[in-house]
This record gives C-alpha cells, structure tokens and sequence, in this order.
C-alpha cells in the first residue's frame, strides 16, 4: 500500500524531514507543506536529500515565503490545496511527519 | 472520499491550525465528505468563542464555525484536552463548577473514542499538527 | 471481520518536553476498547518514551510512564521499537521498561511486547497500515 | 536580582510553562525580587481559571495564582496575544463585546510595553519557551 | 545617558509557520519608543523572514513583510543578518529585502540598516548586550 | 560580558543546541533543561558537541528522564533550581536557544 508522506518543518530546525525520506518507498509521494517548503528551494543544504523522491509541494505555502517556482529543484510538482485533497486520496493511508 | 481531520495546534501559534482549515474547505469544495474534525491537544484553543484577532487578520476560530454551519460539520473538541486547556461547556461548567463557558458555536466537547472511531470509519485520517 | 483496521500510533517525541507522548498514550488506552489490529511504533526521540527510572518529583510533573507496562493488560502487544534511534542515543534495549504480555492461547505465557525493528523493517510495517496516528 | 520572566508558551502542551514556575519559584525562596512575569504568544493561556486538569496533575493556572498572592507578584498578559487566544478579563470583554471573561486570579491584561519595561527595569531577563 | 539599555531582538524561526516571528516584530515596533540601543539579529531560519516577495493570499494568513521596510522609521537602523545561515539555506543577500534607515547628522542620507556578519562577529555583538529578547 | 545560554531541546529533534555552542565564549555557561538534557547522556552521538565547554544540566529534569548521573558525560555539573537562578546571577545576561 502506498502513503502519503506530509511534511511541516523546516529541514534546518527540525529533523523530521530527514527520517521521513528514510520511510519513503517506491510508490509514495512526499508532500512539503508550511515551513517544510524551504527543503524544496534550490542551493539549500537540504534540497539533496530529496533527490529521487516524488516530492509535491503547497504553492500556497512557497509563495507565502517568497519562495518562486524558478527557485525550485527540478522534479518537484507544485499542487493547490485541492491537490492537497487528490494526493490523499490517491494514496492508501497518510503520514505526519509532526 | 470520507475524511477524519486531527488538528494538534491552537490557532494563530503554529500554522498547523490553518493548514487543516484550509485543506478542509477544498476537501468539501471537492465534494468529499468530512466525518469528523477533531481537535485535540492544544487542538482545543481553535474553539473558544473569546478570541478577536486584529481586524485586518483572519478569524480563524468564526470561519470554523462557519464552515461547520455551512456544511454540518462535526467540530468535537477532545474533553480531557479541552479540561487541561480551560475550553468549557455548558455540561463542563456545571460538573467542574465553572462559572463562565467559551465554546465556539458548532463545536462540541466529547472524548477521545470521538477520534478513533472517526479514523476507523473513515477512508483517510489527516493529521495537522506542529 | 473484514471491518478490523491496521492502526499504528507513531511516536517520535520525548516526555515531559512536550505533552505529545503523554495525551497520544490516552489515545491508545481508549483504543484499544475499539477491537481493532493495534501496533505502536517508537523511533526518534520516541524511544524515551520507555526508558526505565523517570521520576518526574522535582518537576511537579506527572510521571506517566508506569502506565506503558500496563499496554499487555489492554492487549496492545506489538510494540516497535527502532534500533537506529537507540543506537545514535546510545541506548541499549536494556535501557527500557521490560514490556511484557500475557498470551490467552498458549496458557497465558507471558512474552514480550518489544521487538526491535531496523527502519526499513519499520518502514514495511507502515506500509501496511490502514490508519497511522500521528502526535 | 530583580529579575523579569518571559513565558511563551501555555500549560500542559509545553515544559516551559512547568520550568518558568519552577524557576520563579526558586527565585523567590532565594530571597530574589521578580518584577513581573511577562506571558506572551501562548502563553496567556496559563492566565484562564476555565482550567480543570486531571486530580492527581498540578494545576498549572492555579499554583501562578497562588505564587502571586504569596509574593504580591506582576502577572501579565500581552493583550495582543490574549485577543489573538481568547483571554479576557472585564475590560476586554466590553470592549471587544465578548459575552463571557476567563482569566484567572492573579494576572493582568496589558501592552507588550510592560514587557520591554520589566526587561530594562531588571537586572536578568529570562525567556521560557517553544 | 547611563540607563540606555543595550536590547538584542534574536530572531531564529522562520515566519508563517509559527506566530513568533510577527508577534516578535511587534515587540520591536513597541520597544522603539523605549530609546534603548536597540538591534535585531537574525540567524538559523530567522533569516528567511527577511526574504523579499512574500505573498500569503492562498494562506489566508496576513503578510507582514512589509514591516521591515518601517524599521528604519522607528529608528532601528542595525540588523545583523548571520552570514552561514544564508549560506546554508542557499540565500543571496539580494534575496532579502533592501531594508534602510535615513541618517539625520548626514543631512538624512540614506544608508542600509542590514550588516552581513559571521557567527564569530555575531557571538561577539551578544557578549557585549544587557538584554537578549527571545522568541 | 559573560552569557548563560539555556537550551531546552533536544539535540536528536531541533538544531537549537548545535546553533548555541557556536556561540559560547570562555567565559559562558550551558545550561541544559527540558529535553536538552539527554545531549548530556554518555554514548549518545550529541554528547560531543559539548566537548570543552562549560555545561550545567538540570537535575529534576535528568531526574524525569530516567538519566542517572552516572550516566552523563564526564565534566558537567547537575543543579536544581537554585542553581539554575545562580548561574543567571553568575552570568551578564540569558540568552534562550528555543
């Protein structure tokens, strides 16, 4: 069964992010929401340890932060709320990564 | 889809609160149905009817209710929650001996089985915490 | 019973710091009277969670953790811990309470309620879950 | 010392609201002069007396309120932050047409410059928090 | 002038995701009637409140950003911006806001009000204040 | 002037203690409450960012963890509250890594 992984927390001040990749299998998708976006900006020390994963992002979230779309590493889908919504429903179960 | 949302934060400290509100309203926009939103931890603060945010900010504890009123949804703060956190009804007033209530209108105080048995009923529990 | 779920509670924080471990511990203890498949995972500062010796006295706080022994009572038997998170804490299994339950099949031998899980065990364990709890 | 105590965080959720007693506390029997315990963010609710916590916890409101009639303390309440949470004491209760109060014995709603005032008038300021 | 105070604001959370920065800033609008010495420090995630194009309309949440630029009007004129956590985070001092203050002994010149600095240089400015504001 | 700098998380969730040591000077104090007293326990891979420093960790809340002092890492002092209001006098000014 595959889940969706959502995270919240930035990847400097908390370490949540980085066990949740270790939990990622094939079929999951990692969500970045809140101050979890930043890990998704390029040039940032964390932006490696996404490399691999599918990774969707809140563009509500990264643009609350200045943060643009051409800021961004490559691969990453940038989703509205509602594809908060069709993420959940398209996964089997959901994780928070809290 | 039938959802369960958990909300862990109290509104305006984490955006956590937020972040379940809003993904709540494109849940219903979508046509999914809401089970239950349940409110535990400091979860509980989302529904005090004392709050006035500044008036140039969003009212994050009216939209619920509004939302609730709009949809009928099930607001249910977790009592044991709500008793450390001083969030009260009119039965809490009475059986604790308190003398004012702050509940928001649409929610409601129960227990803890409120969320398990809203998890098992439905098809995806979504949690938003800090 | 078609109608029985996989729930896990995931447990990733410490005691007393905050009260996630405390309130997510009333969520099991209600639960459980719900019949349904039931684990609880410790990883990250989660594993603190069980550490024996907390005495909580000088804090005013109240010390919780006697109640953790008492899961096997309410027939929550599987209990993961994950060894990655002992190790960079420099915990030892032993470190922990001994979580015991009693098993009603085998003329109530008692076995225990821990099993050390590597993460990618742990991380196949979740995927098989219908519901995770999240604190 | 004179000392000012910042608290950033309500009851129960956090230690910090437990340490910032504790630590206040022991100022105190110390023989030390707190010139005001200063609760912002969260942590104007630790001034609601809606609290009920379990029998066999510490009352986290209560014992603040107590220290305070012991020692003649300052407890503050930022009132930016309580209109944010829900705290009301009388005057914001008719000033933001609130229907209800819920602070507690002992604390005081006030501005942020109380705050900068206890920092600069003390000879330590320390922060509990998140 | 012996009761001037030498106040730090040391701002290390990311704004939006958790109220401190906002109600943080407040503080610092309020204390600016306080004629103290007064300086902001941002460091760790505290460095992303300063980005430039904030937009919180999907949020629902509201958009302080453009505070900052008024600090200059309320006379705070230092805000040391700590150099590795910019670096760390992949952030150019031009992804921040232009933030500056109008010197009145130079005929109200304008001057900018952010001081890129090392963690060394930023350890020594703290050594040297009365008050440290936390958030 | 000399600071006390008050860590209250722990070292395995938030990156607070790893930012604070970059800043403490000779003449400065640690003081570990709350959860970042398990940075002090022997063994654990936090431990060794405290090497040469001036750490005191607060008993009641080594106590509350279960961390018996023979547990901890050679060198830090253990207080209570007393001692926790003493090193604030001791020291110019707090400064709180939350």
């Amino acid at each position: 069964m595959s889940i969706l992984h959502i995270v919240n927390k930035s990847p400097y001040e908390k370490s949540s992010l980085y066990t949740a990749v270790d939990f990622v299998k094939d079929s999951d998708v990692v969500l970045l929401i809140e101050d979890a976006v930043y890990a998704a900006a390029r040039g940032g020390k964390a932006a490696e340890k996404l490399s691999g994963l599918d990774i969707s992002v809140l563009g509500a979230d990264l643009a609350a932060r200045g943060i643009g779309e051409d800021k961004l590493i490559d691969g990453v889908s940038v989703v509205d709320y509602a594809g908060f919504v069709d993420l959940v429903k398209a996964k089997d179960s959901t994780q928070s990564w809290l | 889809m039938k959802l369960t949302i958990q909300v862990n934060e109290g509104p305006y400290q984490h955006q956590a609160a937020d972040s379940a509100y809003n993904f709540a309203k494109a849940a219903l926009a979508k046509g999914h149905e809401i089970f239950r939103v349940f409110f535990y931890h400091d979860g509980v603060n989302n529904g005090t009817r004392l709050t006035t945010p500044p008036q140039d900010d969003r009212h994050a504890v009216d939209r619920w209710s509004e939302l609730a009123r709009e949809y009928e949804l099930d607001l249910v703060l977790c009592v044991a929650a709500a008793q450390r956190r001083g969030i009260v009804d009119d039965g809490e007033a009475e059986r604790n001996g308190k003398d004012a209530t702050n509940i928001a209108d649409g929610f409601r105080i129960s227990g803890l089985g409120q969320l398990i048995e809203g998890a098992v009923q439905s098809d995806r529990l979504v949690v938003f915490g800090d | 019973m078609s109608d029985v779920k996989k729930l896990m509670y995931v447990n990733r924080r410490a005691p007393y710091g905050t009260i996630y471990a405390w309130e997510s511990l009333e969520v099991v203890l209600i639960g459980a009277a719900f019949d349904q498949d039931v684990s609880l995972a410790f990883l990250d500062d989660g594993v603190y969670q069980l550490t024996k010796g907390q005495n909580t006295e000088d804090t005013g706080m109240k010390n919780f953790s006697a109640t953790y022994a008492a899961l096997g009572d309410y027939e929550v038997t599987k209990i993961y811990v994950e060894k990655d998170s002992l190790d960079e804490r420099g915990l030892l299994l032993d470190d922990l309470q001994h979580l015991v339950w009693e098993d009603e099949d085998e003329d109530w031998a008692e076995k225990d309620s821990i099993r050390l899980v590597s993460r990618a065990e742990l991380a196949d364990l979740m995927a098989d879950q219908d519901i995770m709890f999240n604190f």
